[in-house]
């Protein structure tokens, strides 16, 4: 396999851009520019691809090149923002397909390699077939094809069993080499099935993390593949992606508050799908709530008898600060009760120097929240109750409250689940809109401060 | 015929306030309600006759108050006063309810509809009504602006060429709504702020305004947000304790206040004693007594250096705000029963019947006949 | 292939993938699975070197499956990353 | 015999500090200086006797100047003060040099060498010895509190459950010492404030206290830190622009001086009638005859519903820190001189110079000569 | 060059070992622990290779071991701490040699190897030479051997035509396989010289930016080797090291104002060595002030006019709260008349929040600033003016200052070259122990705020 | 050895370097040059490796040469760099 050096040098351009922009991809600032940079790499691979002395078949590779990149492109254009997950999902599925069919090729021309070779020829096969229909079924999931989580009597045991079967045909095939096709055929139909069942049983609310997981997956199976091919290109995109979405898939699964394991083999509920998640509180982090508000248009700031408690007012003030001069509209909404008594609001942010004319009371602010992107409810609770609108045995309901509702999101910084002066439930904390970051409001401003820093 | 709302200027010596601002005329004429005001009534709150345009103007007590159905007023009305309300006409106000018998007689006489926005339930509906808090605020702010002037020393800590001059101490005892405002201000101003109260939510609620608990082991909560009477013996330890925190305090401003009784006495006289010369006391008590042994109401007093201070309507010293606040209060118990241009209160609500003082000829709130009956 | 050579090359792409990501905004989570999903369409180049050799009918066939599903992953992985990142453009460039 | 320094009370109405503090005498002490005080004489400031030990107490005005080398004051002396003051002492205090020859002759005629403080050179190395600066500092400070208290409204922005109050609008006219702090006091407070001075510097130093300055195209700086008079020309231009500020303050600090003439006149009567009913003037001018045409010295006027104050003696209404500060400006001004308890002047000092007011039976302030001369 | 798998494993191993560790160095938090680890990984890597089947002259070997590393371990664990950057120098230029000498070996056994290997092999060589002498001059010249910069006539010009010959005849050697020993010899002398000439006239204030260089050579030169040895541990170590050292060589110009080049090839001055330096304000840098306090045990903070002007007292109260978190003891120094009005810090530092048991005056804190590791003085001017104490001519003479310039470390926060109220010159910002941190004083808190948090 | 491979290595490492210095405080800037000059002191096994396969006595003695001062190299920059971190000791563990 010598190959000449503008076909190398292709290859390892590719690589070095798919580096970079996997670099850019990973901060707010540079993502988009990333994202670009790795497609250029894209291209300088397939073209370096396409100089290899001696290559047959241009023209079916140029049709299935073609075929390939037209379908995916204009659907990939054409959906919906929101069904942007299983979309995700589908593309992996195919590249962990790709992935296996590689190494059926290689099989079913029956080169003799070393052992190494056949192994993670072998193995590449079997990642890539499981993420090849695992993902399918996410997608099938997500998109609503797939109502239900299919659960199987014993799941987990059987689980077990399909895997272990699917590595010892495995094993089987590196041993016995030259491949036998039977064996062969076996191997990767039960690889095929494991995808398949282990993916059933997942909810939805859950799926984010197994197309993360299946994403690494394809990427260690291309980089498995890619020495197979002896293509280095191959092998760093693959494992730099495989490392990457493994950590991802980590990041992801704790964020979720969801161990991975849990994930894959204690699923939720036996029936539902994400029903069970509505009704909760979510959690989102500080990290979130930077990027929410640093890339949102209008913010309003609600206050209350927390931010008081938590002596926050300066650390909120300077997040605005932040807000501000990243080109984002932040108000203050005092409601007139908003802390234990007149004017709290006025004389803790007066401290912390907000100008007056960031400052709005409630008939003022009221109309807005409909057009502001992010509510960011700082300790207070009662002031935001909408019960107090329509909750007629409610012991607030008639007071007047901020429609803090009313926000594209809204983000509620308090310590825990204690309610507020008048001791009653808060339905907005468990509405779909609402996300609540937990612990004392100082801290919390500082660290979405910092983060808002690490933006730029 | 519509609705009639009469406003007159207020004779109580002290007062300043007015019940109608030009703000809350504007709001109740959109309500479709007649309004009529005494020429020169709003005067000392600094709203000029100009300011409240398209109201009715009186020239006298009678006039203003003459067929009138609702009148609205800051102080509780004296005899002449009542006698020149028209029989059945509902009045709201500031009535003192626990103060003066006679009073309730004479608007009984008339059978007089009267409110007393004492008694408002401080349930959440009816904040925006609540004229103590309202009120409570601008006498806690003023009673701020009255320590830091009358203090001989500096508030703040101020380093400057002649020597560096270390913060005022200043002690807050009761940390109701005007308590805090009281701590709000004298933070403001840079003084070292402690502050008491025996409600055990006070603790969180003093330290939000970046003042000190003065820590002294007696908690009484009581009913509606109120606090209770104090046993002796918790008397006692409040005492022991607070003693210490007065005697290094170059201000005390009080603020405590049980509702329908006297104030408690809490800085006695051997308190006072141990102040130093040129210390001051600030009692915002004094209306209902003092919290000080030696507060003399609406006086100044120099007993062996310390100055106590028991200042009356202390709201009335910022008329214009205080008044602005008042009648927005009014506005918002008013205004829900007053549908096209009439008035048709719903007997059952919760806040008209915890205000209603009067009705029908007869005293009906339960806990003013109570302790009118005790005393 | 060296083995051992490349065994350092498995080592130090894991460092690099994983020095990367390692501080993300939960934010980019989304769009950065679906670039890294982007970057393993270079399977694709791997499915051209097969397809490019494949002389039995069977080994057309597959190679042709895998090099549509491998542009499938690199085109689609593309578009829709991209579309997810223009959300990052930053205010300068007008939305 | 060692150097006796002698404090009398203060015998001026009004006048409630003293030129010697408990703490400044304890350091004269230590300075081998022998301290000999008249009895109460620090009893306003809320020194008692006590506080001074180890200094001689005397029980008149005779007895307490009686051998006396030196004699520390506030304010000046009356001609009583002046005839019980041994020939040839030395004099230092507030003497307002610029007021009255007769004052100044009989201080001549009993050849006492007299340092007026006023005239102190403000020059880096005597700021610990600026009476005007710490005075200043307690005036300004007294005069936002001042502001605060007689205003109709509150001074910060409120968001209550009965609506939302605006902040104060507050307008300091001149920004020395004293007018930096009276911003900074409403600042505290919470009011919006806005500034003006004619020196060019001012605008910063508004701004750092974040305030607003009002721009009027006028600068004015002249020798020594200090303002000079300005022209017909620019008192027009300044006078403009100053009235919309004015007319739209709830509350005017006026503080401009030039040193050794009467106050500017800023706000002119015209500016007082566009004030709103209720407004608010502290004209901290008004010992040299006020910033305000209408400012009666002393006196509180209502002008049409504007209210006009002159107070006077600002810095006696916190006569503990006034006291003490102005005690160690002393302290600073006459240690260096002091040496194993005698008194040795370097007649060559830039400071000693600068403040001498009469030696040796004659006034030998240039300026002074100068000012009354043309008088 | 098949080697069992244990010795693999451990170079391998290594490899591992020294990017952890590096890694591990570039944060305070974890620096220590990162030196640790990567020793592990250098003894790792040792011990694997004593296992090579067939290793000859083992009792060599660990005699030159022992001596080198005894020799290196008792003078470095000796030497004074200011006087490390030397130590540094050497070691690395005797790593320098160590490659050098590989190549010479290499060469002196005449194997034959392909163009790539030989010409890698050269420029180690170069690389290595270069690296060894010229350490050995910024040795001297920071040890005070050699005491003067010697700047021979026409340097720039020798230089090149130095390196031009010196490449020449590494070009030869390539060329000429199997290599001619005359060539050889005259290479390696060649290249020795040129790493003498070239540093000989740099000064001793550039002298840290050099010594990063050569580090950065070293690296170099050590990856080549690695190359010529077939051993992919020292390669990614090399050139890890390679690559870390020209960026931090890169970033450690930039901190010092003086482009890379300027340093090489235009000395600051013919004669001088670091004596230009005195008498000019030193910059620094927002992260370093962070750092310098973050690890200091007292810093007292002297806030001025400045800090008013820029409305900075609420970073300067946000930067204490985290330096005390840190477990830093913070303190406010005010001067009797800092800013223009009585008290103006007071008002601001109240508005802040700052408590007043922070506060101190002169008299309090004087005492206390020899003690300070830091004196931070946020646009302060007059009242940190050390003429106030001694020039009896200044305007300023005979007021009390503040002893900032006692402290250990004195950073001064001001915009620019401006002078204060009283319009004098500050000889503190031309003293030894203080540096300038130009800029508004708020920002420049909040720069310092952010390292701050990014040190943990 | 596989230059193309090594090509890769080369290329991972000098990313690796890069990304892990890339946001590095002055403060660390001279232990940190100090830490990477004991890391390239693993020349010491290249200089055993060659000293280990000498067979002249000019190889023996220049192989000698180059384990001594390799060896030097790692000792004297582990030592110098461990005193310079020790100052970073975080404040719990006491100074
Ligand atoms: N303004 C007045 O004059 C006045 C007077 C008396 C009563 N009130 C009443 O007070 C209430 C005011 O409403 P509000 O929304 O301001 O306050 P709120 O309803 O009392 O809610 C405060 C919330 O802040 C959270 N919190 C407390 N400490 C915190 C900390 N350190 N960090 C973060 N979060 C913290 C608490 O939840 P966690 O415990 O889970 O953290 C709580 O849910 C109204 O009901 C009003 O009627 C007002
Ligand atoms: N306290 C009083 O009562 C009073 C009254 C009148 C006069 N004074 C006099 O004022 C002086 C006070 O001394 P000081 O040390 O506080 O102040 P200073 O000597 O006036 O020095 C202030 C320094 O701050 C810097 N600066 C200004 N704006 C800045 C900004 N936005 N960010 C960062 N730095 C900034 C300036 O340098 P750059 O321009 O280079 O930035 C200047 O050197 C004394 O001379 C005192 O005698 C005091
Ligand atoms: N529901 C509402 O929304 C609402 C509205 C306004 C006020 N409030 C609450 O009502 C409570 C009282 O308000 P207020 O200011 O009208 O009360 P108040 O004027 O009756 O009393 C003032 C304060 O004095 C305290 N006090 C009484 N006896 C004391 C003693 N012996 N020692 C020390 N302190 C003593 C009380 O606890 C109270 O805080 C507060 O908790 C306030 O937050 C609630
Ligand atoms: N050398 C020192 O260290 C030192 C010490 C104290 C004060 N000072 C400086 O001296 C200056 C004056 O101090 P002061 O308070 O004693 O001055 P002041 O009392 O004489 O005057 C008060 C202010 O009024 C202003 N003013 C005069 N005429 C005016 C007009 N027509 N319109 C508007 N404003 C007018 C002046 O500019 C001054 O700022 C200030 O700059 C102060 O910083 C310096």
């Amino acid at each position: 396999m010598t190959l000449p050096a503008f076909v190398q040098g292709a290859w390892f351009a590719g690589a070095l851009f798919f580096i970079f922009g996997l670099k850019g991809m990973s901060s707010p600032a540079s993502a988009r520019r990333g994202i670009i940079v790795a497609g250029y790499g894209m291209l300088t691979a397939i073209a370096g691809t396409f100089l290899i002395p001696g290559l047959q078949n241009i023209g079916l590779i140029a049709i299935a090149l073609g075929l390939g990149s037209a379908v995916a492109w204009l659907s990939g254009a054409r959906v919906k923002m929101t069904d942007m997950p299983q979309m995700v999902a589908i593309y992996n599925g195919m590249g962990g397909g790709a992935a296996a069919a590689i190494a059926a090729v290689e099989f079913v021309k029956g080169d003799t390699h070393d052992l190494a070779t056949t192994a993670l020829a072998v193995l590449g096969a079997l990642i890539g077939a499981v993420s090849f229909t695992g993902s399918c079924i996410a997608w099938a999931k997500l998109q609503g094809v797939l109502r239900k989580a299919v659960r199987l009597p014993a799941q987990n045991a059987l689980n077990v069993l399909l895997a272990l079967g699917t590595v010892a045909l495995g094993l089987a095939t590196v041993m016995l080499a030259p491949a036998r096709p039977e064996l062969v055929c076996a191997f990767f139909a039960l690889a095929l099935i494991l995808g398949l069942v282990v993916t059933l049983p997942i909810g939805g609310a859950d799926m984010p993390v197994v197309i993360s997981l299946f994403n690494a997956f394809t990427g260690l199976a291309v980089g498995f593949e890619g020495y197979v091919l002896g293509n280095p290109a191959l092998i760093i995109a693959g494992i730099v992606v495989g490392a990457a979405g493994t950590l991802l898939t980590q990041l992801m699964a704790k964020a979720m508050n969801r161990p991975i394991s849990n994930i894959l083999f204690v699923p939720m509920a036996a029936a539902g799908s994400g029903a069970a998640v509505e009704g909760e509180q979510k959690e989102i982090g500080a990290m979130d709530v930077a990027a929410l508000m640093r890339y949102a248009d209008r913010v309003i700031i609600v206050p209350g008898y927390g931010m008081a408690v938590a002596h926050a007012q300066h650390k909120v003030w300077e997040m605005t600060e932040l807000l501000e001069e990243a080109g984002v509209e932040v108000k203050f909404a005092i409601h007139p009760v908003a802390g234990r008594m007149p004017g709290h609001m006025n004389v803790l942010l007066a401290e912390a120097g907000v100008p007056y004319d960031k400052i709005f009371d409630l008939d003022e602010i009221n109309g807005e929240f409909a057009q502001a992107d992010v509510a960011l409810v700082i300790g207070a609770n009662d002031v935001v109750n909408p019960a107090a609108r329509s909750d007629k045995s409610s012991p607030i309901y008639g007071m007047p409250i901020l429609n803090a509702d009313m926000a594209r999101n809204v983000i509620v910084v308090k310590r825990g689940k204690g309610s507020g002066y008048s001791g009653v439930e808060n339905a907005l904390f468990y509405s779909d809109n609402c996300q609540m970051l937990y612990g004392d409001a100082q801290p919390m401003a500082g660290e979405i401060i910092q983060h808002l820093k690490a933006m730029g | 015929m519509p609705l009639t709302i009469a406003v007159a200027r207020e004779r109580a010596p002290g007062e300043k306030r007015v019940a109608l601002s030009p703000e809350s005329a504007r709001r109740f004429k959109d309500l479709g309600a007649e309004l009529r005001i005494e020429a020169g009534a709003g005067l000392s709150s600094h709203f000029v006759d100009a300011d409240y345009a398209d109201v009715a103007s009186a020239h006298s007590l009678e006039e203003t108050y003459a067929g009138a159905d609702v009148i609205l007023r800051v102080s509780p009305p004296s005899p002449e006063e009542i006698a020149a309300m028209p029989v059945g006409s509902v009045l709201i106000g500031l009535l003192r309810p626990f103060e003066l018998p006679a009073r309730l007689d004479a608007l009984n006489g008339r059978r007089i509809t009267a409110f007393a926005l004492e008694l408002l339930p401080r349930i959440s509906r009816a904040q925006s009504m609540d004229v103590l808090s309202s009120q409570g605020a601008c006498a806690g702010y003023q009673s701020g602006l009255i320590a830091a002037a009358r203090c001989a020393k500096f508030f703040p800590m101020l380093t400057t060429a002649s020597g560096t001059v270390r913060p005022a101490r200043v002690l807050v005892i009761g940390a109701g709504v005007a308590g805090l405002q009281a701590i709000a201000t004298c933070r403001r101003l840079g003084a070292a702020v402690e502050a008491y109260d025996v409600r055990a939510a006070a603790r969180e609620q003093i330290e939000s305004l970046g003042a000190k608990f003065v820590d002294t082991g007696v908690q009484a909560d009581g009913a509606g947000g109120y606090a209770r009477d104090l046993s002796a013996v918790e008397k006692l330890q409040q005492a022991e304790r607070l003693a210490r925190a007065v005697a290094a305090a170059d201000v005390v401003i009080t603020t405590a206040a049980v509702p329908g009784k006297a104030a408690p006495v809490i800085v006695t006289e051997e308190m006072v004693a141990q102040m130093r010369h040129g210390a001051l006391i600030v009692d915002l008590a004094a209306e209902t007594g003092g919290n000080c042994a030696l507060t003399q109401p609406g006086e100044h007093v120099d007993v062996g250096g310390v100055h106590i201070h028991g200042p009356l309507h202390l709201a009335s010293r910022m008329p214009t705000h205080a008044s602005d606040l008042y009648a927005r209060n009014l506005y918002n118990f008013l205004s829900p029963w007053v549908r096209e241009g009439q008035l048709a209160f719903d007997g059952a609500d919760e806040i008209l019947a915890g205000a209603l003082l009067c009705r029908d000829g007869s005293t009906v709130h339960p806990l003013v006949k109570h302790v009118l009956g005790e005393a | 292939m060296d083995p051992v050579l490349t065994l350092y090359i498995f080592m130090l792409a894991a460092v690099a993938g994983f020095e990367i990501i390692a501080r993300v905004p939960v934010i980019l989570h989304t769009p950065l699975m679906s670039g890294s999903n982007f970057i393993h369409g270079v399977v694709v180049v791997g499915a051209m070197i097969v397809l490019g050799s494949a002389d039995s009918m069977l080994e057309k066939a597959i190679g042709f499956f895998a090099v549509a599903l491998g542009a499938a992953n690199a085109a689609g992985g593309y578009v829709v990353t991209e579309r997810m990142l223009a959300m990052f453009r930053s205010k300068g460039e007008g939305k």
